[in-house]
């Protein structure tokens, strides 16, 4: 089974050639060592590296429309979106009708026990209210310390109107289901939804169908998630 | 009776991984040896039925923590192939550039691991800086050191910085010019030679027989490389050679992912060099269906992945091939009538991975 | 050699038997053999067509029957061949390529862990990925959780 | 002449005058106490004292103040092998990471105290808890008879070489005791490899110090020291037994390319995979007072002992050590390690013959009569 030697050493190859190599290490770490002292400097905060950096989430609320997609896309489910209560004045985006009238915005707060720093909510937001920050000391002691509510994720910035469809899907309207029922308008994060008579009657009016304003749709995915009588499908542009 | 059974794992300091090694040995022979899984079983295949194509990704990016990215990769492949779209020429280069440095990282990684198999800690630290300005590299392009999820089913999530082509060829320079010293650490040292040479011969037939893949049969002269074999992205467009080595033993083994490693830098090279400017990404379906398989050259082997969609968000069936759930099950025949202190260089030179292994 | 003339060799000598051959790509084939002929096949492969490499055994649990994809390589003619095998859903049985191809029983072990697809001939069928004594076929569609 | 049997005579007398003279101030009252104070200052009272407080001193020496020294030299310097930074323990209250980590030892050495002390169900208890005991003392009990010079000896033996070997060899048994009596099958096979490098390794460490034998003419290392100022280092015509003693004795004390007892990729941690607690840091740090205890015989019988210029013979002797200690760090961190059968072949076929060649050149040199 074991083969003659290939390849051998010489005498140099006892110990003078390893103990050069290791040597030549040693010289060139004397005064340098290579390794980071780590709470003091931080590898991440160094500028080349930082500009597509996954750490902990922030969430730009004059941004964010509260579309529910950036929890629709996660692949652990580890976002959840809260109703935060704002003062009536509050001049955030974003506000869908329902929301509205009763003084709430739709917030994404974040378990991050289950977080896998993927990015995916952030490649998927319309409107890029998800930062991401160079912070990745996150761990704690008690699992509900690090299971990150809205109001702890909250960063101020400008509001936007840029929208993009990243997702790529648009809701098509079956009509002959609709039962008219609004709901989708109102809970509508971009309000591109209006309310038109459509074809069918109910006693003796026309029911309201909904109309999407395509150039403002989101693909975020709410109305056909809310909608009674299913009759909302997402389908690609 | 002389013989006794070793448990080498789950706990040991051998097993790099999850995995039991059962050893049968008599003094210090090797007799008989039978490794166990499932230590580290996740059921991953399951757990891409429930989840849609893209969300599929990160899940891939874990079945190997050493080389995560060729697994995300040879996913996207297969999708792609499924969908049936051409991703931009861009994209291509920046897979190819990834791939390699992933590649190179898994090396050093398993070099890293190597070393103090035969003895050597002092080639775990160094290997282990060598890797850092890897994964820097990686860093830069993906935002994140290990399970990057950079590829996507369409191309790759982002296009590179633009300062990225000079600090990757200042990496790729300085990776160049260490090779020296490996090989005064380890090609020189007799030592070393006198662990690994002749230690684990795996004959040629054997090897194929056995369905060993990667380094293990390129170790033992089947010039077999996926790259050139069954040619993806640009790998045929880019200039290098498949690294192979006469005698199918640990030193062979060795040889062939160190050249490899240096292989990969040229590849690199040749593909910051030949990268086109353009879009990285392009829009894939959403409900594909019909069957499709695509297979890489990961870190430890040929990776295949076998999709079968249909017409759902989500596919009916992923199946990966895992590189080295077939290498280990050449370890018994390799390890029969070695000794026992061999067992370390053996199971080193196989490179195991158990994350992919057990699913 | 191209997927085509793979097809035709296997087609002069198993006449009636393979069936639905297509061509996914330019040097794959994919083909469909009834279960009783699949070890003849496969020596036929490996010692005619200079079939080495089996890379990987599949099972897929389709709603009417279960499927068993082999994937089969070439490395002197590079090309490759995907067998597909349909196994009726109550006698899921087929034969064992571990006396055509020695590290096939690895890859058939783990069909057999996670679908419960016996392989006649097996050297030693047990689970490899699961506990001994687990119950179920956890990859069946019929099983939840 | 001031010599360690001096110093420690002089501070026994002190200590116990001031003893006495308390005790003879009572014994005005009480008699007896005159008669003790009188015993007390007696020769051979004072004489039992020095001898304790000399072997007091060389321990407090070997243990405490050289191997912190010699343990902040390897792991500093391996660590700047590894292009690390190796041990910094800052002090509580600072708060940049900047210090030498020389306290470090002492810190471990203080969290092993605190271990529990586990025994294996099956272990033979009593072979199992006598083994590092015996490493341990075995591997400071060399020190008695090593010189750090002329006069800093505690026993002054005339067979003092013989002495010595035959203490390191103590040790190795023990690691097969420890080994089996562990119940482990580690363990066993560790004990094993322990005895059977024992056998191959001890015959070439004493056949290379034979040639020195022969050329000083003397088994007293202080003899030997003396008879290589009068001549030359030992160390110049007899390289080659300079080098099989350095292969051997890095062998004998089971440092890296021949650590195959405790191979901890393959065996865990050898032979002591089973100690736990303070049994564990005894036979990690007699590791340690073994490995200077071959650097100060390799100082002692080829690089002159104590010899050399301006600086007092201690201070000398030390720094040789430590050199020749620095030395085996660097080999130790920058090879791999070798297998069983590699080591015995290494030990029977390579080093045997070079330490006979040895002998043959230093009976050659003393025939011509350079010696």
């Amino acid at each position: 089974m074991a083969k003659a030697k290939r390849k051998s050493a010489g005498v140099k190859g006892w110990v003078i050639q390893p103990l050069r190599a290791t040597f030549k290490e040693t010289m060139s770490a004397l005064i340098r060592p290579k390794t980071i002292l780590y709470p003091h400097e931080k590898k991440e905060e160094r500028a080349e590296l930082r500009k597509y950096f996954r750490g902990q989430h922030r969430i730009d609320w004059m941004k964010c429309i509260g579309c529910q997609l950036c929890s629709r896309v996660c692949p652990n489910q580890c976002i959840t979106m809260e109703k935060v209560k704002v003062p009536e004045d509050y001049k955030g985006p974003s506000r869908s009708e329902t929301d509205e009238k009763k003084n709430v915005v739709l917030r994404p707060g974040v378990n991050l026990g289950r977080c896998l720093f993927c990015g995916n909510c952030n490649e998927y937001c319309p409107t890029s209210a998800r930062l991401n920050t160079t912070h990745i000391e996150l761990a704690d002691f008690s699992r509900e310390a690090i299971i990150y509510s809205a109001d702890k994720l909250k960063a101020e910035g400008k509001p936007t109107k840029v929208l993009k469809n990243k997702i790529e899907e648009n809701p098509q309207l079956d009509e002959e289901t609709c039962i008219g029922c609004k709901r989708c308008s109102r809970e509508c994060p971009t309000r591109c939804i209006v309310m038109i008579p459509g074809k069918k009657m109910r006693k003796d009016k026309p029911i309201e169908n909904p109309k999407f304003d395509y150039t403002k749709c989101i693909g975020c995915g709410t109305c056909a998630e809310i909608c009674p009588s299913d009759s909302l499908l997402m389908e690609e542009i | 009776m002389t013989d006794i059974w070793i448990n080498m794992g789950p706990q040991h300091p051998m097993t790099h991984g999850l995995f039991n090694l059962r050893v049968r040995v008599d003094g210090e022979i090797i007799v008989d040896a039978n490794p166990l899984l499932g230590y580290l079983h996740r059921g991953v295949e399951k757990l891409c039925e429930r989840r849609d194509y893209t969300q599929i990704i990160p899940l891939m990016d874990r079945l190997c923590y050493v080389s995560s990215l060729t697994w995300s990769h040879a996913y996207c492949l297969a999708a792609e192939e499924l969908m049936e779209i051409e991703i931009p020429e861009r994209a291509k280069y920046l897979r190819v550039i990834a791939l390699e440095l992933q590649r190179i990282a898994s090396h050093l990684m398993w070099l890293a691991a190597f070393g103090p198999d035969v003895g050597m800690f002092t080639a775990f630290l160094y290997a282990m800086r060598e890797r850092e300005y890897i994964l820097d590299m990686l860093q830069m392009m993906s935002g994140a050191r290990m399970n990057q999820n950079y590829p996507r089913i369409g191309g790759v999530r982002n296009d590179v910085p633009p300062e990225f082509t000079d600090k990757c060829l200042k990496v790729m320079d300085y990776f160049d010019g260490k090779r020296k010293q490996y090989e005064r650490l380890f090609d020189d040292s007799a030592i070393f030679l006198m662990r690994t040479q002749g230690v684990g011969y795996l004959s040629k037939e054997d090897a194929m027989d056995l369905g060993v893949t990667g380094q293990t049969l390129r170790g033992s002269n089947v010039p077999i490389d996926m790259r050139t074999h069954d040619p993806y992205e640009v790998y045929d467009q880019l200039d290098w050679e498949v690294q192979v080595e006469k005698d199918g033993d640990c030193y062979s083994r060795y040889k062939v992912r160190m050249n490899e490693m240096w292989e990969s830098t040229k590849i690199i090279r040749g593909a910051l060099k030949k990268m086109p400017k353009g879009p990285v990404r392009v829009k894939p379906p959403k409900r594909p269906k019909g069957e499709a398989f695509r297979r890489t050259e990961d870190a430890r082997g040929e990776a295949l992945i076998y999709i079968v969609g249909q017409g759902e968000t989500s596919p009916y069936r992923v199946k990966v091939r895992s590189p080295v759930f077939a290498n280990l099950r050449a370890a018994p025949v390799i390890l029969k009538g070695n000794t026992y202190a061999d067992l370390l260089a053996i199971m080193g030179s196989i490179d195991v991975c158990i994350g992919e292994t057990d699913k | 050699m191209k997927g085509t003339e793979v097809a035709q060799a296997v087609k002069e000598k198993f006449k009636d038997l393979v069936s639905n051959v297509s061509f996914p790509r330019d040097r794959v084939v994919r083909l469909y053999v009834p279960r009783e002929s699949i070890l003849p096949f496969c020596k036929f492969l490996r010692d005619e067509l200079s079939c080495e490499h089996l890379s990987l055994v599949t099972a897929v649990d389709w709603p009417e029957n279960f499927e068993c994809v082999y994937h089969i390589t070439s490395y002197l003619e590079e090309y490759m061949v995907e067998l597909h095998v349909k196994i009726p859903k109550d006698d899921p049985k087929v034969d064992s390529l571990s006396p055509v191809w020695k590290g096939a029983d690895f890859a058939e072990w783990e069909a057999y862990d996670m679908m419960g697809i016996t392989f006649v001939g097996h050297p030693d069928l047990r689970r490899i990925l699961l506990p001994e004594d687990y119950l179920y076929y956890p990859l069946r569609k019929d099983f939840k959780g | 002449m001031i010599d360690l049997y001096g110093i420690s005579y002089g501070i026994g007398k002190w200590f116990m005058g001031i003893i006495a003279a308390i005790l003879d101030f009572f014994g005005q009252w009480i008699q007896p106490f005159q008669g003790l104070a009188d015993w007390l200052m007696r020769w051979e009272t004072l004489n039992v004292l020095a001898i304790t407080i000399q072997v007091v001193i060389v321990f407090l020496f070997v243990s405490i103040i050289n191997l912190f020294i010699i343990m902040w030299i390897e792991r500093k310097m391996y660590a700047r092998l590894h292009t690390r930074r190796g041990i910094m323990l800052p002090l509580p209250f600072r708060k940049v990471q900047k210090g030498t980590g020389f306290l470090q030892n002492l810190a471990d050495g203080m969290k092993l105290i605190q271990k529990e002390n586990i025994t294996p169900k099956n272990a033979d208890k009593w072979m199992y808890h006598i083994a590092p005991a015996i490493i341990a003392t075995t591997s400071i009990l060399v020190f008695v008879a090593i010189p750090l010079s002329e006069t800093f000896v505690v026993a002054n033996l005339e067979g003092g070489l013989i002495f010595v070997f035959a203490i390191l060899a103590i040790a190795p048994f023990a690691v097969l005791v420890g080994g089996w009596a562990s119940n482990n099958k580690f363990t066993l096979i560790g004990g094993m490899r322990g005895a059977a490098q024992m056998l191959s390794y001890e015959i070439p460490l004493i056949l290379a110090a034979v040639g020195v034998i022969l050329l000083a003419g003397s088994l007293n290392l202080v003899d030997i020291v003396i008879a290589q100022q009068q001549t030359i280092w030992f160390g110049i015509p007899l390289i080659l037994g300079l080098l099989v003693f350095l292969v051997a004795i890095v062998a004998e004390v089971e440092r890296l390319p021949f650590d195959i007892p405790e191979a901890e990729a393959e065996l865990v941690e050898g032979w002591a995979t089973e100690y736990g607690g303070m049994r564990f840091g005894l036979i990690f740090v007699a590791k340690w007072v073994r490995t200077y205890a071959g650097a100060a015989l390799i100082t002692i019988l080829f690089l002159g002992g104590w010899s050399g210029p301006i600086l007092p013979g201690e201070i000398w002797f030390i720094i040789k050590s430590y050199i020749v200690f620095i030395i085996i760090v660097w080999t130790t961190w920058s090879l791999p390690r070798t297998r069983m059968d590699q080591v015995l072949e290494i030990g029977w076929k390579r080093l045997l013959p070079a330490a006979l060649i040895s002998i043959a050149i230093a009976a050659a040199l003393k025939w011509v009569g350079w010696f």
